[in-house]
């Protein structure tokens, strides 16, 4: 095959698989829409989450107070002891 | 006696050494004291150095069909195994979510591919250079580089121009390495001072259904209409589901490490041992490390411009520097974003709006290597 | 331009597509679904599904010969090596324990292994059914689903009847997965309540010695007996003794993790690629589902009735209902257990003595698997 | 082969079968009941392990779990030290 | 239903049994045993004496053609991938520093393998005894038992003699683990108390430079005089530069964890394969046996006979025991040496400068099974 | 070949064996000597390591220490949970 012959094949190649690669992203566009939309509609707007890692969120408050609690006892013998 | 010390000499490094060899050892300390000192991508790019080092000792054959490196070629490479593997462990590391939450991202990464096909036809154009000679297949494999995805690279160019192989890993690594360096200054020419500081609008939190349906409706479309990328796409998609679904944590962290980290050794000493002498030191290899340089540059320069488009399409809501992430290169290039819009503003953080067209510019990658399957290596 | 358009156009899903394969990636998606929403064996059924999936897309060949599944079942499924390894694990994270506290437990063990036969014979009878034609190869293949032991019946089918491997490891887990569903009405019928509300004696304890003599025992009368179920029960006592002897922790770990999950993962996938159309829509597969759930209930009654008869033999010491657990699906078969005394008796937890007849039933149906073996495939 | 040959294969095997693995197993009684008088009379009657799973420590599920082991271990440290 | 019954007592174990089988099977029951009451080297011995069992099963043919374990030795043995694997491992496990910042323990590791060269003489002149036949290879790889190295006795084996492989390797771990038995004695009479006595000065530090440096330039030597060393010493510096360059962590961690203890598994298991009956059963597993004990003890002998000379040399500064950690056996004989040390003086520990020494004797045995790969085997 | 000669190879292999033992760990050593130098040169004398292994965890130096760094440790981390 002559350079020109390649050349035309290769330009051939960009507006296929540019084309391609467009119309498959804008077709996975629309495909995300309509997911979001279905889980929206089968999970009910209440139910998510941020889109950061899940990270542990901290909870019960009536255990920090416990926490508290065991935390200055353990300093306040720990200083009695260091006298 | 004679004989035996003979025997020894004829064995020896220094009595069979020939200057190729050398020169590709050298290549190989070169790669790794980029990886190790510059900590350009060592994960992969010190095994390749290692492995471009054991092919190339004289006498030993590492890389023979009866050593080691060629056993791990034979089985890991040519069967396209490796690269696949990569990729699911990539997609059980990788969160869609900041995709999922911005759709029209999804353009970011369409437009960054143009790297590729510009360089397709540079290389095809290349062919009136004297000496240089490339057929359709090794211009696509070399094309692929622009697309910065690694194992996207490697697996395509097992299947259309496996001699090249090597220089193409190393150039689809080195480059994805070099991001931080080339992006920024095209970044800087092509966009204002004030589209930089654009503040994105935060993203919308992702349900985890969202999460799990995503990886399937991917593969349906690339099923629907592409099924010569369903190997890339269906194994991403897999870990990623993998990942998401919360049901098998045991296969989960397996792909994410055990597999991932085996497959990156392996995968590394093969693509190294293929940088011997007479593939490598070829003006051919020449071609491709500048072809690749090219195709960076254009697939970023379009993923910018394309950033352009949204910036005023969506009246001024999108950065266009976030079009820059689109080559993929995960998630280097998102960080590069993050980086040249602090420059512009100081607390404008972009890293998160970047990820979206990032991951996207991975599945764009995997659709153009897709396109070029169908058509050239059909 | 045409031309390359015409090539694109072929090589997309959606001109390639045959019913069948419409169908079977249905199948796979209802697979992970159940994995996935159901918690249906979710560690092997997902990656089945997505198996299924991807061997049944057109043009890409995922299953064929030269793509990654074809290699993988090539490998893994057909040499027989991954249910070996998957067993090895299985025995590494295995505790005999309450078996070698109570020996007797085994008879619940074997009785429970009657479904296997059962089944044999039915298949056998269903070849008088037109259109249905199972050899006695394909009939002991078949009946191994009612072993309930996921790892034997993949290694079974492979040798003996590698059409019908796809459907017999999705009957064989998913009625393990039925588990909690299927028994208890049997259970229930089967025995009264005073019976369901026996108390059970708690089990003795076991020594450290006891527990390394255990596989050693069980290996040393497989040789002499029964060679035939020597890979199978060789690789789960090699695991156990791995386990119990304390002084291999590192290759322990690397049973019971890495190995494990990795091997589950491929082994998912190769068995789902047997899930093609021609193979999977047939008649025989109604079938196949049919006498797998027959296998299922008969095996759960014959361990039920053995349990009643050690009821009576013992005086009413032993608890029949835990002879349900005798069919292996371990553990799930030994929570119904203790699930359906705890609606008899609210304080009854019978969990650890339905533990001696559930692993008793692993090592049934591996003698049985052993016996199939020797008569059918020599 | 007719199917009623077949049939009688099949209850042939099927007698063979649950045969051999009620004799397998039977055997095996015999053999774990020998076994443990061995285990026994080697390691007498004092070393002994109950049959339940080694229970794991207490796993830390969040931060809060993780400053809950930190500060017990801290306690647990400080009585030790105060003995 | 005669002829069923007549097949299953065809296939059964106590049908087919022959002498040497059950011999073979009593041979890894010995091995299980010394590695799990005794803890000889069990990672090794226990996985070996479990495939001496399942290897000499009648019937079973697991290390048949299309045995499990005929597979693994295929895939891993044959092929020599998993001792190499074994290799990197160990080379990301080991730390040169002790060598590093005493460079001329080297001798030390240099002399010990004189054990190996001596038990070749001694291989050959066995040819002299009626019944006993030697080639020139199998004395090789018998000899390279003296190298107290593992991994290397199996490649080289692999590579020389692999009929003799499961007694080459059985022999090499047992004397492995029998360090502390045969080397006091001899220690204790090639020196005098005062000489035992010796306290060593501090190691001085070595910089993180230095130890990236070791490999690559150990790596460059072997290059230009031994490139048949460079399969060993190639995957042990690789190894070692995993862990030592600190950029490329999870692929440290991989070589140090996933891949060294699943290749051991199964490395253990494919050797034990190699112990069957007429292999093993023979006069020249005798020779093997004794020959071995000879390399060891001569090895240990020339070690310390070196260490005195040092001693000497350096007007007493080196005290002679760690001369005996230079036949490898990693890291047990530098613990015996630090034992023997304390028997002398309760407040000398000699540990970490037996190190040197003793990864010495790891390279130094790889240079010499390269010497005897390069005229032997070449 | 007859025995003496299997013999005359051995001691030819030997001899062979053990001369590139030592000349390969003579010029090893040699190399090590030079490598240390480069190193020295390039990092300069200051930055060293000792050749013991990195061990991560702080040494116990007194239990009291120890405790107060574990308790401390409790404390901030107590703290940034609790805004
Ligand atoms: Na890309
Ligand atoms: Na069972
Ligand atoms: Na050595």
């Amino acid at each position: 095959m002559s350079v020109t012959d390649l050349l035309l094949e290769g330009v051939n190649l960009m507006f296929l698989g540019m084309g391609m690669v467009f119309v498959f992203l804008t077709i996975l566009v629309i495909a995300m829409n309509g997911m979001s939309r279905l889980a929206r509609a089968i999970t009910g707007p209440e139910v998510h989450e941020t889109p950061s890692k899940p990270v542990a969120a901290p909870k019960a408050t009536g255990e920090e107070g416990e926490l508290v609690a065991v935390i200055s006892a353990a300093i306040s013998r720990f200083r009695s002891n260091k006298k | 006696m004679g004989s035996g010390f003979d025997a020894l000499w004829q064995s020896m490094g220094i009595a069979n050494m020939e200057w190729g060899q050398l020169l590709m050892m050298l290549v190989g300390g070169i790669l790794i004291f980029l990886a190790v000192a510059k900590k350009f991508e060592p994960l992969l790019l010190l095994p390749i150095g290692f492995g471009a080092i054991l092919s190339n000792i004289p006498v030993a054959g590492i890389a023979g069909p009866e050593g080691l490196l060629g056993y791990v070629y034979h089985v890991g490479i040519e069967t396209g195994v490796f690269p696949l593997l990569i990729f699911m462990g990539v997609g059980a590391l990788t969160d869609f979510s900041a995709l999922i939450a911005m759709p029209k991202t999804l353009f970011l990464g369409a437009a960054a591919q143009f790297g590729i096909f510009a360089t397709l036809l540079g290389a095809l154009a290349l062919n009136m250079v004297p000496g240089m000679e490339y057929t359709l297949a090794d211009a696509s494999a070399i094309a692929i580089i622009g697309g910065a995805d690694g194992p996207t690279a490697i697996f395509l160019a097992s299947r259309l121009a496996p001699d090249l192989l090597g220089a193409i890993a190393v150039a689809a690594y080195s480059y994805m390495a070099l991001v931080p360096i080339i992006q920024p200054p095209i970044m800087r020419a092509l966009t204002t001072e004030a589209e930089r500081k654009v503040v994105m609008s935060q993203l919308r939190p992702v349900s985890k259904l969202e999460k799990i349906l995503f990886p399937f409706s991917v593969l349906i479309l690339c099923i629907l209409f592409l099924p010569s990328a369903a190997p890339l796409i269906g194994m991403l998609m897999f870990g990623n589901i993998l990942k998401e679904v919360g049901v098998v944590d045991r296969l989960s962290r397996a792909a994410q490490n055990e597999i991932i980290n085996i497959v990156t050794i392996f995968l590394g000493l093969a693509v190294g041992s293929k940088l011997s002498a007479d593939k490598f030191l070829t003006v051919e290899t020449l071609g491709i490390l500048g072809l690749g340089a090219v195709a960076f540059c254009i697939g970023t320069a379009t993923g910018v411009l394309m950033g352009k488009a949204m910036h005023r399409l969506s009246g001024g809501k999108v950065n266009p520097l976030i079009g820059a992430a689109g080559v993929s290169a995960v998630p280097m290039a998102a960080r590069v974003v993050n980086k040249v819009g602090l420059e512009a503003d100081h607390h404008n953080f972009l890293l998160m709006h970047a990820m979206g067209p990032n991951v996207a510019g991975v599945i764009g990658s995997a659709v153009a290597a897709g396109v070029l399957l169908a058509i050239v290596g059909g």
